[in-house]
């Protein structure tokens, strides 16, 4: 018996419902269906609704909560030595039991724990029965309330689209739910591990240095979490992109638009798409692999000493990643600025250099500079390319030879090593990640807000 | 000749051209009933005559009205303004010959009003068939669309100036002749005046006949194929 | 008449001269201005081009030798003195025991035969190292499928090890001085001892296309990311296609408009905006943290994933139904349907080319993407191929993240070669998306 | 007073601005413009009449050589002004378009201020020597718009804050300013009230003897009302040219009969 056995027998029943109203509706009036308000499908699909709906959300709870009801258990229930051993890391323990319960018996030998490992399989077998048996009840009583309306008067159709029309609107709000979901996990965790780092340490520290100790009886050295080098690190990786992306990006938008002829286009267009669609890992490997070693080698040619995981190697690369970005943002920018506004210049004998110094690029400013924060906010959150081309090794330094570390690379560094939920390391990660968020969702708003505030102006 | 898109505008015009031939006819009618009431020295007759220029009038208002109206709201342009203004001025004009219809009705009353009844020179019978026809014909060349005709219609007019030249001197020798009837003698003569204004008003008509149809002043085109010839 | 004069209308009261120098020298000036921007413009759109062809053409150049296999032809003598008798032996037991064997044994045997001069434990493991470790296995399905090769000594092709295919493939510079190269000058000695008999060969090797991960370059495949890539994008497309259409039906046809859908439209836009990885760090948080769902299984890296193609799909769906014109509805309406009918018979259908050209192509963004599968664990080692979406697995960018960041120099060409199938993937889905958009482009 | 034949001398001792000689426009496969002889006077205000596609844009657009802009057209034959094709490689384009200036359809000022507008053409051929003089030809050419007394009090506003109508009057300010030789005008009040037509008309009387004025029009009224010559064009060719007044009462062809008293063609 599984989750998903249980998502198969509520669909069934569903379906069931639906055959089985839908004959019932033509019974009731004789299989005089015109005497039906509602066609004999829409009693159908009103019966299914009832019973899909309330089964899936019985099922969905529980998928949601059923684990952590069931380690609740475990814990009010541990052996008191146990809960006294890890009275202030249960996070490690419930790891420790869920590693067990997964993975079967080979990887702990702590009696205890398989105990609890085993009872913990016991309990959640007992959770999916009993989800099982609810979701059946609830999808009953659907039924039996579908049953009983089926009559000539009830308005099927009505009631069915009614509950369409929630299950849309439900759908659009996960939007909502998603953003807050975001939100949510990112404060909680960060408010963790400000409890242990004090915020400003974060936030104005110059040294990051994450080292915790691994277990609770280990006396490690302090790790120290000042987030500035990260900070700086993307900041001057997101400058070398935009260095690249941006003149580019905007001068290919601008001669594609204002110069080129159609079968340039024609040839252009597809190029620059391709170059977006190509997956930043690919951009990350063609850093690490190609170009770091070209330029340590021209470096080192030059005399200069390149490290072999530049930052201008990582800037390079993700300005070629954020060309296509900016290049169809300020197209899209460029070409909403009227036609007759251009021909209105070249009318007076200005060239299409003027023309678009003058005339379009101050029309498309907003647009444009909405093109270039979005850019930024982009090559803020870029991830493989850091990830594999650029350093581990915090540097505070503006010099884009040397090596640097974004707040990215340490995100993933801390999540993807050995992990444990409760220390200030792995913990670090979520208050990397809501910096993130939230500098990347003020360039956000700030571009969108910029854009009505000049379309104000221009109106 | 094409239609215009909006058929109404066809119709506005097709009214005032049928206002301008009533007219025509009208006026025509009257001539032809004021000299045979004159001929006859029938009163009766005279008097209703004088009375139908009532109609005639009436009919001038209409087409104003229409052509005011056309002028309003089509702003017509071309062989449509042409033909508006043009029917404008004719119906001044045949309203004019009907005055003069009415004048010599006027006269007929008097006529036989007098003492010594003379009966009506021979050279005025010839006049007012003239000036009739001239009527007539300048209405044919108007409805045919015609310019040759027009300008037919308008080389008579010589014709008829000569006729009035001679029945001037036919009666100025008569009253001098005969002192005495000189009031009678003297209607003759304002009778044949009205016939010849009547011709100029019909040479008139052809000249409007014609730069509706062509777009020129009859004189200018007589003047250009003169200096052409 | 004789004082009439011409009218003179060429210099106006403010009139402009021209053919003057400097109006002539500025002109000449703002021509080349001109001329240099459309050189800039030029310049950017080339620079556009020369690096995707630099990129792709890097990654092939490099790649293309990763779907050929270097293999070394040995005389293996099959020795019925260690290998099980199959004739009184049942297939399944037989099979096990010839597993029982040690190949590496007759390995060994027949490369001291072909090099009788190499004596000493040290040289004979070098000599053996020749071939992969995974030529045991390959050995052992051969007398598996082949039990009548038992007794006698057989020419059969086995994989060379990954050092080896690098020299064959000239991958790695073999002039360098011998301390500084993994090969030593006598195991090149063997190698072209054994080339000159043409022992040596190159095939195409259909086992990179067909397995799963392994520790050994020679013995690597891709087939276990295609699966789980597969798997992960099965769960995402379940989820996000549905949610994202009928939000998007939603917010086009039955949203009011108040500030709750405003909201609700911003909150899509700045969604479709916030890094990959914090999704991954939202997946880590609910999937794995709150709800303990198993970590690096397609379900919760294809949830993930759904996640960050949710905007996407919604934003490209409401702009395709937002394309049916109003003309539709008001005809379906006209005749007496239900604004749900409305939207379900006539508008969803008409914008169902446009929803799905937007879905393939949120589809294939999320094949690319890796960043946030890295949170929630999908960034394992997993030797065996996902067959289902609990199992643990990884997608075809991780796998090339983490072939990247392996130190043998033979990765390289595998970790290209499998950008080049992630890449004929993406490829084949973009196409897929223009043809849709083509075929079914209607201009109202 | 003179006489006809008198008239007829002076007429051609009078120089042409333009000159169209055998003017073909070709879009692609499409001929557009089929062969026009015309000339173009300073001292006159020219209205192209016709249906809609019968390519009196078309030519009006190759007057200063707009049709550059479109792919795929062709202009051959000549166009002289003063004598110089301006098809001649030698041609400078911008210079060209600063002696032939040109309004639109649709008021298109620059999302800047009034006065940025007009001093924008004199900015970028640098007529003006220093602020002051620039500041004379702005005030000078929203005085022959007749647009001086309506914005003289708020030039940093926006022009895109005026009317509709004031917004074309400022695009004339803005074509004026630069001292063109030629204006064209397409269909410069289609998008306007009568009030601002009137405006824009009574402004276009105004200047009509200071520019050759070349004004394309679908109203036939407002041909009849600013223009001093007309020329009919149908389906790529020209019909009829001739003095607006003969055009009006006496057509000499029947297609421009037609098409101005509102006949079927």
């Amino acid at each position: 018996m599984t989750n998903s056995t249980i998502l198969v027998l509520i669909a069934l029943m569903a379906m069931f419902a639906f055959a089985f109203m839908r004959q019932k509706s033509v019974a009731v009036v004789g299989g005089a269906t015109e005497a039906l308000h509602s066609l004999p499908r829409y009693h159908g699909y009103f019966a299914a609704l009832l019973v899909l709906l309330p089964g899936l959300l019985v099922l969905v709870l529980w998928l949601a909560t059923g684990k952590m009801i069931v380690e609740n258990l475990i814990v009010s229930g541990l052996p008191d030595e146990l809960a006294a051993v890890y009275a202030d890391r249960i996070d490690l323990l419930i790891n420790r039991i869920r590693l067990v319960a997964e993975n079967g018996t080979g990887v702990e030998s702590d009696e205890s724990i398989l105990a609890a490992a085993a009872r913990f399989n016991q309990l959640y077998a007992r959770g999916i029965i009993a989800t099982l048996v609810f979701s059946f009840a609830v999808g009953a009583i659907g039924f039996v309330h579908a049953s009983s309306k089926v009559e000539p008067d009830f308005r099927a159709r009505n009631s069915f689209e009614r509950i369409l029309n929630g299950v849309l609107a439900t759908s659009s709000f996960l939007a909502i739910a998603i953003t807050l979901g975001i939100v949510a996990s990112l404060i909680f965790e960060s408010i963790r591990f400000f409890q242990q780092v004090p915020i400003e340490d974060f936030l104005f520290g110059l040294k990051w240095s994450p080292q915790t100790a691994l277990r609770a009886d280990q006396v490690a050295a302090e790790g120290s979490f000042g987030a500035v080098p990260l900070f700086a690190g993307t900041f001057l990786i997101s400058l070398l992109a935009m260095l690249v992306a941006g003149p580019v990006g905007l001068f290919a938008a601008i001669y594609l638009t204002q110069y080129a002829s159609q079968r340039t286009r024609n040839i252009a267009k597809p190029v620059l798409e391709i170059l977006a669609g190509v997956p930043t890992v690919v951009y990350g490997f063609f850093a690490a692999l190609t170009v770091a070693p070209l330029f340590r080698s021209t470096g080192a040619w030059l005399g200069l000493d390149v490290a072999s995981e530049s930052a201008l190697a990582a800037g390079l690369v993700m300005g070629i990643m954020i060309i296509p970005f900016v290049s169809s943002l300020s197209d899209d920018a460029i070409t909403a600025v009227p036609e007759s506004l251009k021909r209105g210049s070249l009318a007076l004998g200005a060239t299409t250099a003027e023309t678009i110094t003058k005339v379009l690029l101050p029309a498309a400013l907003p647009g444009i500079a909405s093109a270039f924060l979005l850019a930024i906010s982009r090559a803020v959150g870029e991830t493989m390319i850091v990830v594999m081309a650029a350093g581990m090794r915090p540097n505070l330094t503006a010099n884009p030879l040397e090596a640097v570390t974004t707040v990215t690379v340490q995100i993933v560094a801390l999540l993807t090593g050995d992990q444990e939920f409760d220390s200030a390391k792995t913990l670090s990660a979520f208050a990397l990640g809501l910096a993130l968020f939230v500098l990347t969702l003020v360039l956000n708003v700030f571009a969108l807000s910029m854009v009505r505030k000049y379309r104000e102006a221009y109106d | 000749m094409n239609q215009h898109i909006l058929s109404t505008y066809d119709d506005e015009l097709k009214e005032v051209r049928s206002v301008v031939v009533r007219m025509g006819s009208l006026a025509a009618e009257q001539l032809a009933d004021s000299m045979r009431a004159l001929r006859e020295l029938d009163t009766e007759l005279a008097e209703l005559t004088r009375v139908a220029d009532k109609k005639l009038d009436a009919l001038e208002v209409i087409a104003e009205n229409t052509v005011v109206g056309v002028f309003a709201r089509r702003a017509p342009v071309a062989d449509d303004l042409r033909e508006v203004v043009s029917a404008l001025k004719m119906t001044t004009m045949i309203e004019r010959i009907g005055d003069y219809a009415k004048n010599i009705a006027r006269r007929t009353l008097e006529i036989a009003d007098g003492k010594g009844v003379i009966l009506m020179p021979q050279l005025l019978e010839q006049m007012s068939a003239e000036a009739h026809e001239m009527i007539q014909d300048v209405m044919d060349a108007y409805v045919k669309r015609s310019a040759d005709d027009a300008v037919a219609v308008w080389e008579r007019d010589d014709h008829l100036d000569n006729l009035y030249d001679s029945t001037y001197r036919q009666i100025l020798a008569r009253m001098m002749e005969n002192p005495d009837q000189i009031a009678v003698w003297s209607h003759y003569l304002m009778i044949a005046k009205n016939l010849e204004r009547i011709g100029d008003q019909a040479t008139n008509v052809a000249e409007q006949v014609f730069y509706t149809i062509n777009g020129e002043f009859l004189e200018d085109a007589r003047q250009r194929r003169n200096a052409g010839d | 008449m004789t004082d009439y004069q011409p009218f003179e209308h060429e210099q106006d009261d403010t009139g402009v001269d021209w053919n003057s120098p400097e109006m002539q020298a500025r002109l000449h000036r703002r021509n080349i201005g001109d001329r240099f921007f459309r050189f800039v413009g030029f310049f950017a759109v080339t620079a556009s081009a020369f690096f995707l062809v630099f990129l792709l053409g890097n990654i092939a150049q490099k790649g293309a030798s990763g779907f050929l296999q270097t293999s070394i032809e040995i005389d293996v003598a099959f020795d019925a003195d260690i290998l099980p008798d199959p004739t009184n032996l049942e297939k399944d037991a037989f099979a096990a025991a010839v597993a029982q064997v040690n190949m590496q044994y007759l390995i060994r045997q027949a490369l001291t035969n072909r090099f009788p001069e190499v004596t000493g434990r040290r040289d004979t493991t070098r000599l053996t190292r020749l071939l992969s470790s995974g030529a045991r296995a390959q050995l052992r399905d051969i007398v598996i499928k082949n039990p009548e090769l038992i007794g006698t000594t057989h020419r059969v092709s086995l994989l060379a090890s990954d050092e080896i295919d690098q020299v064959v493939k000239g991958n790695t510079d073999v002039s360098v001085d011998e301390a500084n190269r993994k090969l030593t000058d006598m195991e090149l000695g063997w190698l072209q001892s054994l080339e000159s008999e043409g022992r040596v060969t190159k095939d195409l090797h259909t086992r990179f296309l067909t397995s799963g991960d392994s520790r050994e370059p020679e013995l690597v495949g891709v087939w276990g990311a295609v699966a789980g890539s597969g798997l992960t994008l099965l769960v995402t497309l379940l989820t996000a296609f549905p949610i994202g259409v009928f939000a998007a039906i939603y917010l086009e046809e039955f949203a009011p408009k108040n500030r709750f859908t405003d909201i609700v439209e911003i909150n899509i836009n700045n969604l479709a905006a916030v890094p990959s990885i914090v999704f991954g760090l939202l997946g880590l948080a609910v999937f794995l943290g709150l709800m303990g769902m198993a970590r690096s299984a397609p379900l919760v890296g294809g949830l993930t994933l759904a996640l960050l193609t949710l905007p996407t799909i919604i934003i490209s769906a409401r702009s395709a139904i937002a394309a049916v014109p109003p003309s539709i509805r008001d005809a379906a309406r006209g005749l007496g349907a239900s604004p749900m009918q409305v939207a379900f018979h006539h508008v969803v259908p008409l914008a169902m080319p446009g929803i799905m050209t937007g879905t393939i192509i949120g589809m294939a963004r999320a094949l690319g993407e890796s960043a946030p599968l890295l949170m929630i664990g999908m960034v394992a080692f997993i030797v065996d191929v996902p067959a289902s979406i609990n199992d643990p697995a990884t997608v075809l960018p991780v796998q090339i993240f983490i072939w990247a960041d392996s130190p043998e120099r033979a990765f390289i060409e595998k970790t290209s070669a499998a950008i080049m199938v992630l890449l004929f993937f993406l490829i084949t889905m973009n196409g897929l998306a223009i043809w849709l958009r083509q075929k079914f482009e209607r201009n109202w | 007073m003179l006489d006809m034949a008198e008239e007829k001398d002076l007429q051609s001792t009078v120089k042409p601005k333009v000159t169209l000689r055998d003017v073909h426009v070709h879009y692609g496969d499409v001929h557009a413009v089929n062969g026009i002889d015309l000339d173009l006077y300073s001292d006159k205000v020219t209205a192209l009449i016709g249906p809609s596609g019968c390519g009196k844009s078309t030519l009006l657009r190759c007057l200063n050589r707009m049709n550059d802009t479109i792919p795929d057209c062709r202009v051959d034959g000549e166009i002289l002004l003063d004598g110089k094709n301006i098809y001649d490689a030698k041609i400078d384009v911008v210079q060209l378009r600063a002696r032939v200036g040109m309004v639109f359809q649709k008021p298109n000022p620059f999302p800047k201020s009034i006065y940025d507008n007009v001093a924008y053409g004199p900015r970028i051929h640098g007529i003006a020597a220093d602020r002051t003089s620039l500041d004379e030809i702005v005030e000078s050419s929203l005085e022959k718009a007749g647009l001086w007394q309506e914005v003289k009090d708020r030039l940093d506003d926006s022009g895109i804050a005026l009317s509709g109508g004031q917004q074309q009057r400022l695009c004339i300010a803005r074509a004026i300013a630069v001292s063109p030789e030629v204006i064209l005008m397409d269909e410069p009040c289609s998008a306007l009230d009568p009030i601002a037509t009137a405006k824009v008309e009574a402004l276009i009387d105004e200047l009509s003897g200071r520019y050759a004025i070349v004004i394309v029009t679908h109203s036939m009224q407002q041909a009849a009302r600013v223009s001093q010559k007309t020329v009919f064009f149908h389906l790529g060719e020209m019909i009829e040219q001739g003095d607006t007044t003969q055009i009006f009462t006496a057509p000499r062809e029947e297609r421009t009969r037609d098409y101005i008293t509102g006949r079927f063609g």
